[in-house]
């Protein structure tokens, strides 16, 4: 519960710098906090991958973006007000929706009444391995994971495909818009 | 029993030293004025408290596979993180950022603020 | 940063550490938390780690560009083989009884195979992403593409 | 104890919240980006939170647990962690291309430059 006001208040943080290179060691952070968040709610394993995937690869690959673009936000233009109506709006609407979901932790919640028992007690006997993530992950739900698989596959050539194209020799105008007219 | 009891009040007490060692390090790192001081507040607390935390995690465990972990992770944290904080006073100096001393006094904090 | 010494010793005690982790994360990952996605990642991270220290040119020159794209392809592969195995030997996709006399110890064989697949295969892609964004750094200097901060701040 | 049962799910809410206010009020792409994955996370902690049982443990198997937390979520979120970190590696090529086509990743030079371009 404490860190889920941690996770808050730094999000808040993260909103709110206009300093991208500020904002994204807030992200690492943000990240590692809901690292050790997820240790207490039991999920060992998401929690390493949170910790490695997000403060670590993810802040790399902000980085690596922030050596190629301004490190920098411009001021906004006072246009917000209805953005944060419509934030107020759908946030209350959610909370009120929140409220019809079961209790938070109770064993007999709708969701431990249907495969998760079967995973609990089924996974030793019919693999012998212990934990039951990788088990679910790579034998029960196999064909899922083959998806996720294809689907970093297929992200690795996007982000091929957008890069490896090598840059064109552009003429700078001193100014941002005047640079980019020409360019049609 | 009582020898269990010491080990449980020595290994809480390094607990909370440890503990107390990393909000001073925390308020440090928010007080200082420039880089450099900041990182000094920020590396010396980074260095003892998880040393005093870890060592008070390994008591209470008793001899374990999860000592050999723990001391593992002590083990990389030392190594790293002064060498962290090593390169970010190299990359604070490479990029120009003068050490707030006696006689450049209003002219580093400047800059530095962050 | 190859003139840097601290950096070069400390990296170099620490990069086979971050690689031995990933292996123990990625084959023991059957006993305590892990699996093929985190050792992929932290693989890549100590090669990420490596490129760091000692240039782009170093790091390629350890795994060469063609080996990282067919590495991230074998890996799918070697998912996709698993389960095709499965039907050869006369069961359903990605069915792993077929695989060993005993069930149980085809299905820790299976695991591990496809656990290994989606390591090599994240691994890989991860090492590619950061490549392509290292690179163009480069490419977009030499180009005259370089943006001076300063303009951008107001 | 009922008061503050759902808090989980409402600290959900206010991150969710906070990184969909990022997503339309920031101009600046990667901080859509950020704000993107705040709201990523937001939804793996909602899942995760779904998964947990009070008293229960880390689904793997010991003696003398009994009771686990429930572990398909996990898988989901483990397989939805690394996925996102892919596409938040497609978002960042695509505002490099960007950076490098127009000058700028701000939505309102973006926008005059297009009003400039239609008479």
């Amino acid at each position: 519960m404490v860190l889920l006001v941690l996770l808050l208040v730094v999000g808040t943080a993260v909103v709110l710098t206009r300093d991208l290179l500020k904002a994204t060691m807030l992200f690492a952070i943000y990240s590692l906090t809901i690292a050790g968040l997820f240790v207490i709610l039991d999920a060992g394993d998401v929690a390493l991958t949170e910790a490695a995937v997000g403060a670590g690869i993810s802040t790399i690959l902000i980085l690596a973006t922030l050596a190629l673009v301004p490190a920098r936000e411009h001021r906004q233009r006072g246009h917000n007000r209805p953005a944060l109506l419509i934030v107020f709006v759908t946030g209350a609407a959610l909370v009120y929706a929140v409220s019809d979901l079961p209790e938070f932790g109770s064993a007999d919640n709708p969701v431990h009444q249907h495969v998760g028992p079967y995973f609990i007690e089924q996974t030793y006997p019919d693999m012998g391995i212990p934990n039951m993530v990788a088990a679910v992950l790579a034998s029960y739900r196999s064909i899922d994971t083959m998806g996720e698989a294809i689907v970093i596959l297929t992200a690795g050539i996007a982000v091929f495909a957008l890069l490896s194209v090598p840059p064109r020799r552009r003429q700078r105008a001193p100014d941002a818009k005047t640079r980019s007219r020409d360019e049609g | 029993m009582s020898i269990e009891l010491i080990i449980q009040v020595i290994a809480a007490l390094m607990l909370g030293i440890g503990g107390i060692f990393a909000i001073i390090g925390g308020i440090g790192l928010m007080r200082f004025p420039d880089v450099f001081t900041r990182l000094h507040a920020g590396s010396i607390t980074d260095t003892l408290a998880p040393l005093l935390i870890i060592g008070g995690l390994v008591l209470l465990v008793g001899f374990d596979l999860l000592t050999f972990k723990l001391l593992a992770i002590l083990f990389f944290l030392l190594f790293t993180t002064p060498v962290a904080s090593h390169a970010t006073a190299r990359a604070a100096l490479a990029a120009g950022v003068q050490p707030l001393g006696e006689d450049t006094r209003g002219t580093g904090a400047s800059t530095s603020k962050s | 940063m190859k003139d840097n010494s601290i950096l070069v010793i400390v990296a170099r005690f620490l990069i086979p550490l971050v690689m031995l982790f990933g292996l123990y994360v990625q084959f023991h990952g059957e006993y305590s938390p892990g699996g093929g996605f985190q050792a992929g990642v932290l693989f890549a991270a100590a090669w990420i780690l490596f490129v760091l220290i000692y240039g782009l040119e170093t790091g390629l020159r350890v795994i060469p560009l063609r080996v990282i794209y067919s590495l991230g392809c074998l890996g799918v592969l070697l998912y996709c083989a698993v389960g095709l195995m499965g039907v050869i030997l006369g069961g359903r996709f990605l069915d792993y009884q077929p695989l060993l006399a005993t069930p149980q110890a085809a299905q820790q064989a299976g695991i591990i195979l496809v656990e290994f697949g989606v390591g090599v295969t994240v691994a890989s892609v991860v090492m590619m992403i950061f490549l392509q964004f290292a690179r163009r750094r480069a490419q977009s200097q030499a180009a005259g593409l370089e943006l001076d901060q300063e303009q951008d701040r107001s | 104890m009922s008061a503050l049962s759902l808090f989980n799910y409402w600290a959900v809410i206010g991150l969710m919240m906070l990184g969909y206010y990022c997503v339309i009020v920031r101009g600046n792409m990667v901080k859509k980006i950020i704000g993107l994955g705040i709201f990523q996370t937001s939804v793996f902690i909602l899942f995760i939170s779904a998964g947990k049982v009070l008293g229960g443990s880390t689904p793997i198997l010991r003696e003398g647990v009994s009771v686990y937390s429930n572990p398909l979520p996990h898988v989901l979120i483990l397989t939805a962690i690394v996925v996102g970190v892919a596409t938040t590696a497609v978002g960042l090529a695509l505002a490099v291309r960007i950076q490098e086509a127009f000058g700028s990743i701000n939505d309102d030079d973006l926008d005059q430059l297009g009003q400039e371009d239609e008479p």
